[in-house]
């Protein structure tokens, strides 16, 4: 479904990714773990279009994809979730959710998912009219993937859903993602640097240290594997 | 006597703030896409005045309706506004997206210099007649005192301008999106807005916007020369900060004090200090209230 | 390193550009003659006129084979109206050689550059500087006009409004060195005449987006006059305005209004306006040949203080054929001593440089058109 | 790079172009007279120019996206390592100095003047740049201290006759007075909030000096300001022109060296450390307050110092030379030259005040040209024309300190 | 022996939410303790009124420097005049000069303790170079101390992200404080610089003799790390004690722990 192809990015001067080539299949769970600063917001925000790739190719349902604007990626079915949630203020509940339909027309389908979304997250029901920053982190991280998700995305980009929740909260969200990956057979491509909790949901996984990949596998693999577990297992 | 005087300060105020709520919509909103401030915004408002003039000029040669000039001059100034305003962005703007935001200011004053000159050179730096395009008709015996036909039509073309933008962006989808962008622009991406499309269509209701002040104030006025548009947007520019820049309403609410308080200050004190009340009233509401009157506070988080 | 080795040629190659722009070829042959004053910018429309009257007596001099069979040349500078360009500019043309120089045009930049001048030991005219000192503190022997000075114009417009029965009088200006300046006089001598009363005396803003205000104002001092000091633009909009709202009071202005501009942009609301100017010299032979001469030249009419720049041309050229020099003293003694015809009529200068013969009357706008009145 | 798309895209552009300026460019209507003019030719000439700076327009943005590469290699003034230049810096300093000191002896008056007035504004640069360019302030109304300076000079010497020698510390010590008196009601205000009230407090004191005629002498302004003299002996123009030059040329060398110092010093480390964050500074134990009203004095002493010489070099002053467009000018010079760098600054001085002298024959499109050179500037060399380097220290036990 | 830092009910209330609801604290010289709690459970915002970005509502903030007499009340004053009281800290955000060379940076935490002003920048006195050299001597020992010696003239901001926090903890030693705050300082490090901080910070306390207090989320390196540890929820104290006691606190495990997780 997804095919990235020996990207290169830049910022500036400075190469934050170095020929990384991912492949996602549909209905897939990946994950690709990493610490902080190895490129892993950048892998995804080169997905989705806002930082330019300067070699190298992103195919998407075979379609080429490399640098297209990100709302044509988006209206394709690529929706992010971006680390740090990036909730519009002072939009309300329900307003941040009408952004996340922003592409669609089909009005009686969105109020479906609308209900949808207060049904997998009765917090936000109760909070509909309140401004987007007057929620706490947790349940701006609900309102995050379910605004990602209004969008029907055939391809759901997770950065880092964890960060910064109490761990309370990040089982809740987990959980989520194994539900919607498996209710809507949405295709999920999770970036995370809580590795054991990202790698025991997720089929296939990629290690990149430094703006490359130097590792991938099956999930089940890497969460054994020596050289993981020392470096991101804490183990 | 007092009393009507009181009135027609009054009066005088509302007309100028409603022509400073014009021009200063358009730097609020700029600035609540873009975080810029567009200092070309007041050339982009002498610009419409200046295409209104050019077209009416040719069109009463013909002899044409007065109502007919007026409704193509007013619609050729937003065109032409609008379309300078966008082409200014993609020039002069778009490619500074990234830089700090001193790059930004220079380049628009470097814009606001340019425009200026340019009007200058192609047309005259005189001051030219500008043709009564607005309808005059009587107002009865007392109100007449108060209020001309003239200002009585600023202040409803301005406030029914008002009312749709408030309902334009606070209803519709693109005023949806322009909030969005306005709060995060790299969400409102990640969401699926175009946020050029967004950044284009701020620009062009802003000049639009200017536009109507422009030809409105011209014909109220007279004349217009070059360098109309430089001292008009100092003075949205404070209204728009005034009241908080970035927020509508805010924009609005400033030039209304900023328009009455001038009013005032020539009625009651002297017009010798009438840019000087301005400023003072500025300087005194920014020492108290930081942010402006209606301006969101932004607490930098630590 | 390479830093400064580029700072160090960025500095020198533009010393050399202007050393080389300003050291010109140094003919001794022609007499060159300094025309300065805003060409650029927005007051270029009160300076560019007075090129335009020197190169048309230049053109003539030299057509008839010069002055004792030297040519004139003229070497023009812009000053923007701006003190400290005139400066500049003032230095310029003492660098250029020229012996004499018409201009500056703004009082301001007038001031400026006659330091410079006085120096230098070289005399200018100005067709427009109005404002009195420059002739009246004795600070400029090196400085002569063609144009009455401001005070002598605020006597007639004051005199002009006790005939007319004025009991109270607004006095406005626009804030700037010659409004304000004309304006001053006008109250000065109101206040020491004691015979009507200054009911209003305020600045306005030139550019402000709307006048009511201060209409209002007038409107509510219950002013039967109002002495207006400034220039055009902002005297149309406040008549329009003022004349819009139904109200009859007198305006009466001074020289920057009296401008046929101010006529065909104020309009109809221009009719009855009175304004000060120098005598009505259009009948003057010699002022229909320049404007003549203009228009054959240059299609369209003169321009602001274009016939007082043409005597001002004449002046020093007359002067510079009767001494037979160019020496600083031989020219302003000549120009003290001796008469010459101009488009103003027989005029010559007393000791502080004003000239002798240029005075002012007042005009009235009637049928779209400037009326002396006897 | 002229492949059917690109033919296409600058063609539109340049349809674009056409329809833009369509009713400035070509038709001309004059409302006074009543005519109207049709300049077509004015329109193809829209066309074709734009037809052809599009293409360099995106080849220039599509080089500047390429970025790093092409500079690394290219051409720039970039210097990585000050330490080493100092075998050159300092015959390169003399041959400067040998040139300055020179020069007016063979210049014309003109000349002389005209550079004096470039040094001027690299004064004024560098002071500017200590409160924008080190303590990160937007100061939009830096002509009032510059007023305030040629003012003192100015009635001091109408009414007492003092000297240019006295009036020239007065002048900075008003300034800087005024600088406090400013900096107070800014303190909690940032960014475009500061701009736009220094910019207001510029034009208030314009508007004062303007209508306050007892105390300033409105708009007719104060002439007759004696040049400056040593010990009384009065000198004739070219000799005086001459001397201001060098009071010029040595307040400009003081200037850079106090700057240099200042900036190299606890109180230089403060300033830069509150441009580059607020809160983080003062949690290091920076007080916000001392700091800025510091960056605000200091900044406005040599407005002050520049201010009396510019009185004294023009002998007559009036408001209009200290407008809202003087700041923006000077604001222009320190971005232009480079934020932070003196040499940039000074190079950024000389260049605004020397090209437009340079550009007199055209002067018409002056402003024009000088417009689009601004935005230019800031998309293809945002960090001005010489870019700040950081002085770099050296510690022995360590071999190679980088 | 009196503690170093005493917080008494502390309360900060923004609009009508109490986000720090009366919460004490102590700290004595030489202890490094830990404050956790759920994110938005008002820890940040308690190093802010501790360190006078806000002033607290109610209750009051005391130190007492090691071998001082007296404590004093540092309620409502301004962030430079505590930081000269000897309270260091770190930001969750990081906030380095970023346009300023690493030593630079250092040398900005000196700030407080010289006197050179601005005669002395412009004279440049004796007693200003020879503080100024001290300056840069010192700053420099800290950056070897911290292991940054190789980056002295780099601009804060092309320093890698680990590097990055361990300079904003060594500008924080350049203030020379007894107590060092140090919000989140593991925030995006991999393990293996985890356990170098962790080393880092025992070397700060044991070497520079400073008490450390520090927000984290990283479980490890606050039970490995600290002596007490204080719990907070919805702005309250809801537990306090020893690493050993916290793990098996029921009320934490319930607000914070959730579910254990077999890890």
């Amino acid at each position: 479904m997804l095919k990235i192809k020996n990207i290169e990015t830049f910022y500036g001067n400075i190469q934050a990714l170095k020929d990384i080539s991912i492949e996602v299949k549909e209905g897939e769970i990946i994950t690709l773990i990493g610490a902080n600063g190895a490129g892993k917001s950048t892998t995804l925000m080169s997905l989705s279009g806002v930082v330019p790739v300067r070699s190298g190719s992103i195919e998407f349902l075979g379609k080429d994809i490399t640098n297209k604007n990100p709302d044509e990626i988006v209206a394709m079915g690529v929706s992010q979730v971006p680390e740090g949630r990036r909730i519009f203020p002072l939009l309300t509940v329900q307003e941040n959710l009408d952004m996340g339909s922003f592409l669609r027309k089909d009005k009686g389908e969105i109020k479906k998912d609308l209900e949808y979304m207060f049904e997998l997250f009765p917090r936000l029901a109760e909070r509909r009219t309140q401004q987007g920053g007057t929620l706490s982190g947790g349940e701006q991280q609900m309102l995050a993937i379910s605004r990602a998700l209004m969008a029907r995305p055939k391809l759901l980009l997770l950065d880092e859903p964890s960060l910064g929740l109490a761990p309370i909260f990040v089982q809740q969200i987990f959980d989520i993602i194994k539900r919607v990956n498996k209710e809507n057979n949405t295709t999920v491509f999770l970036v995370e640097q809580n590795a054991y909790m990202a790698l025991k949901i997720a089929h296939r996984g990629y290690v990149l240290e430094n703006g490359r990949i130097t590792m991938t596998n099956d999930a089940s693999v890497l969460l054994n594997d020596e050289n993981v577990k020392k470096a991101y297992l804490g183990i | 006597m007092k009393l009507d005087f009181f009135f027609q300060l009054l009066m005088s105020g509302l007309t100028r703030g409603s022509i400073y709520a014009l021009i200063a919509l358009g730097y609020t909103m700029v600035y609540g896409i873009v975080k810029l401030i567009n200092f070309a915004h007041g050339e982009i408002y002498m610009i419409g005045a200046f295409t209104a003039l050019i077209v009416s000029g040719v069109l009463s040669m013909y002899g044409m309706n007065p109502v007919f000039i007026f409704l193509i001059a007013i619609t050729a100034a937003i065109i032409y506004s609008a379309a300078y305003g966008v082409t200014l962005e993609k020039i002069a703007y778009a490619p500074l997206r990234k830089a700090p935001r001193l790059s930004a200011l220079i380049s628009a004053i470097g814009m606001s210099m340019f425009l200026q000159n340019y009007v200058l050179l192609a047309q005259t730096s005189d001051f030219l007649p500008f043709p009564e395009l607005l309808p005059e008709f009587g107002f009865l015996d007392p109100v007449k005192f108060i209020i001309s036909t003239n200002q009585f039509l600023i202040l409803v073309t301005t406030t029914v301008v008002m009312v749709l933008l408030t309902f334009f962006i606070k209803f519709s989808r693109t005023g949806k999106a322009m909030r969005a962008t306005s709060q995060d622009r790299d969400m409102a991406q990640l969401v699926g807005i175009n946020i050029n499309k967004v950044i284009s269509i701020t620009f062009v209701i802003g000049s639009a916007l200017a536009a109507i002040g422009g030809v409105l104030i011209s014909s109220h006025i007279g004349q217009i020369n070059f360098y109309i548009g430089f001292i008009a947007g100092i003075k949205a520019f404070v209204a728009a900060v005034l009241g908080g820049i970035g927020s509508i309403p805010g924009a609005v609410l400033g030039s209304f004090v900023l328009g009455i308080t001038e009013s005032f200050g020539t009625g009651y004190i002297s017009s010798d200090y009438e840019d000087a009340f301005a400023f003072v009233i500025l300087i005194v509401i920014l020492i108290f209230k930081p942010s402006g009157l209606l301006g969101r506070k932004v607490s930098e988080k630590v | 390193m390479k830093r400064m080795a580029k700072f160090f040629l960025v500095a020198l190659v533009s010393v050399a550009a202007i050393t080389f722009v300003s050291c010109g070829k140094k003919e001794a042959e022609t007499i060159k003659i300094g025309v300065a004053g805003p060409h650029s910018g927005d007051l270029a429309s009160y300076g560019i006129p007075t090129i335009k009257a020197a190169e048309l007596v230049a053109e003539e001099v030299n057509a008839k084979g010069g002055i004792d069979g030297r040519m004139i040349e003229l070497v023009i500078e812009d000053d923007v109206c701006k003190p400290e360009v005139a400066a500049n500019t003032a230095a310029k043309l003492v660098g250029d050689g020229v012996v004499a120089v018409i201009g500056h045009i703004c009082s301001g930049a007038t001031k400026s550059a006659m330091g410079t001048y006085l120096d230098s030991e070289l005399l200018a005219i100005s067709p427009s500087a109005t404002n009195p000192p420059l002739t009246q503190s004795g600070d400029y022997p090196n400085f002569f006009r063609t144009i009455a000075p401001d005070d002598a114009q605020a006597a007639v417009e004051v005199a002009f409004a006790y005939a007319q029965g004025y009991k109270k009088i607004a006095v406005l200006h626009d804030k700037g060195d010659y409004g304000k300046g004309f304006a001053e006089f006008c109250k000065a001598i109101l206040e020491a005449d004691k015979k009507a009363e200054i009911v209003l005396y305020e600045g306005i803003t030139p550019g402000a987006v709307d006048y009511t205000a201060i209409i209002n104002k007038i409107a509510s001092s219950g002013a039967d006059a109002v002495i207006f000091g400034g220039y055009h633009p902002e005297a149309s909009k406040l008549i329009t305005q003022m004349k819009k709202k139904d109200m009859n009071i007198a305006f009466l202005s001074d020289d920057g209004v009296k401008d046929d501009t101010f006529i065909k942009v104020a309009g109809e609301y221009a009719e009855g306006v009175y304004a000060t100017g120098p005598i009505d010299t259009s009948s003057n032979p010699l002022a229909i040949k320049a404007v003549k001469a203009h228009q054959d030249k240059y299609g369209e009419d003169p321009g602001a203080f274009f016939i007082n720049a043409y005597a001002a041309m004449l002046a020093l050229v007359n002067a510079i054929d009767v001494a037979n020099s160019t020496e600083y003293a031989d020219l302003t003694n000549a120009l003290r001593s001796n008469y010459v015809d101009t488009p103003l009529g027989k005029i010559s200068f007393d000791e502080k440089g004003d000239a002798i013969g240029v005075g002012f009357a007042v005009y009235q706008v009637q049928n779209g058109q400037y009326v002396e009145l006897k | 790079m002229f492949n059917l798309k690109e033919l296409r895209k600058s063609f539109l552009t340049s349809l674009w172009f056409m329809f833009l300026t369509f009713p400035i460019m070509v038709i001309k209507v004059n409302t006074i007279t009543d005519t109207v003019e049709w300049r077509w030719r004015n329109l193809a000439f829209v066309g074709v120019s734009a037809f052809i700076l599009s293409f360099v327009w995106r080849w220039a943005l599509d080089r500047r996206a390429k970025g790093g590469k092409a500079k690394k290699d290219g051409i720039g003034f970039k210097a990585t390592v000050l330490a080493k230049t100092n075998q050159y810096k300092l015959p390169g300093l003399i041959g400067i100095g040998l040139l300055v000191a020179i020069l007016p002896f063979f210049a014309s008056m003109y000349t002389t003047s005209v550079l004096t007035t470039a040094l001027m504004y690299v004064i004024l640069g560098l002071g500017l740049n200590v409160v924008v360019g080190l303590g990160g302030l937007l100061h939009l109304g830096y002509a009032a201290f510059y007023a305030v300076g040629a003012y003192t000079y100015a009635l001091l010497h109408y009414h007492f006759g003092i000297s240019f020698w006295v009036a020239l510390p007065l002048g900075a010590l008003f300034s800087a007075v005024l600088g406090l008196l400013i900096g107070f009601p800014v303190l909690r205000l940032r960014g475009d909030y500061l701009a736009i009230v220094t910019l207001a407090f510029g034009e208030i004191t314009r508007l004062v000096l303007e209508n306050w005629n007892d105390f300033s002498f409105g708009p007719s302004g104060i002439a007759n300001i004696a040049r400056p003299g040593i010990a009384g002996i009065k000198m004739k123009l070219p000799q005086a022109t001459i001397f201001i030059y060098f009071i010029a040329i040595a307040m400009v060398i003081l200037t850079i060296f106090l700057v240099n110092r200042l900036e190299n010093s606890r109180v230089g480390r403060a300033w830069e450390a509150m441009r580059e964050d607020e809160i983080a500074s003062q949690a290091m134990g920076i007080d916000l307050t001392k700091t800025k009203l510091l960056a605000f004095s200091i900044g406005a002493v040599w407005a002050g110092f520049v201010g009396v010489l510019f009185a004294a070099k023009t002998t007559f002053i009036n408001p209009a030379s200290f407008t809202v467009w003087e700041s923006i000018v000077v604001l222009c010079v320190v971005v232009i030259g480079g934020m932070g760098s003196i040499p940039g600054v000074v190079v950024g001085a000389l260049v605004f005040t020397l090209l437009p002298e340079l550009l007199r024959s055209v002067s018409e499109y002056r402003m024009l040209v000088f417009g689009i050179t601004l935005v230019i500037m800031m998309i293809f060399r945002p960090g001005g024309l010489i870019q700040k380097t950081r002085k770099s220290y050296k510690f022995k036990k360590e071999g190679d300190g980088e | 022996m009196a503690p170093i830092l005493e917080v008494d009910n502390l309360s900060m209330v923004f609009g009508g939410l109490r986000a720090v609801d009366s919460l004490s604290m102590k700290i004595n010289e030489g202890e490094i303790v830990a404050l956790i709690g759920p994110n938005g459970a008002g820890k940040t915002t308690f190093f802010n009124c501790v360190t006078g970005v806000y002033v607290p509502t109610e209750g009051d903030v005391y130190i007492q420097a090691p071998g001082a007499t007296e404590r004093r009340s540092i309620k409502g004053l301004k962030p430079h005049k505590i930081t000269e009281g000897g309270l260091a800290r770190t930001f969750q955000n990081i906030r380095l000069f970023s346009n300023m060379s690493v030593l630079e940076n250092v040398m900005i935490g000196h700030h407080h303790r010289l006197n050179s002003e601005v005669f002395g920048a412009v004279f440049r006195d004796k007693k200003t170079r020879e503080e100024e050299e001290k300056v840069v001597h010192d700053s420099y020992e800290i950056l070897k101390k911290i292991g940054l010696e190789n980056h002295v003239n780099d601009l804060a901001k092309n320093l890698p992200y680990g590097a990055q926090r361990r300079l904003e903890i060594a500008r924080a030693i350049g203030t020379d404080p007894f107590l060092l705050l140090l919000d989140e300082p593991a925030a995006g490090m991999n393990p293996q610089e985890t356990k170098d901080l962790v080393d880092l910070i025992l070397r700060i306390r044991d070497n520079e003799k400073i008490s450390v207090l520090l927000i984290e989320h990283d479980m490890s390196l606050v039970m490995n790390l600290s002596e007490r540890i204080y719990v907070v929820d919805y702005g309250k104290l809801i537990a306090t004690g020893t690493p050993q006691e916290i793990k098996t606190n029921k009320e934490v495990i319930k607000a914070y722990l959730g579910e254990e997780v077999d890890a």
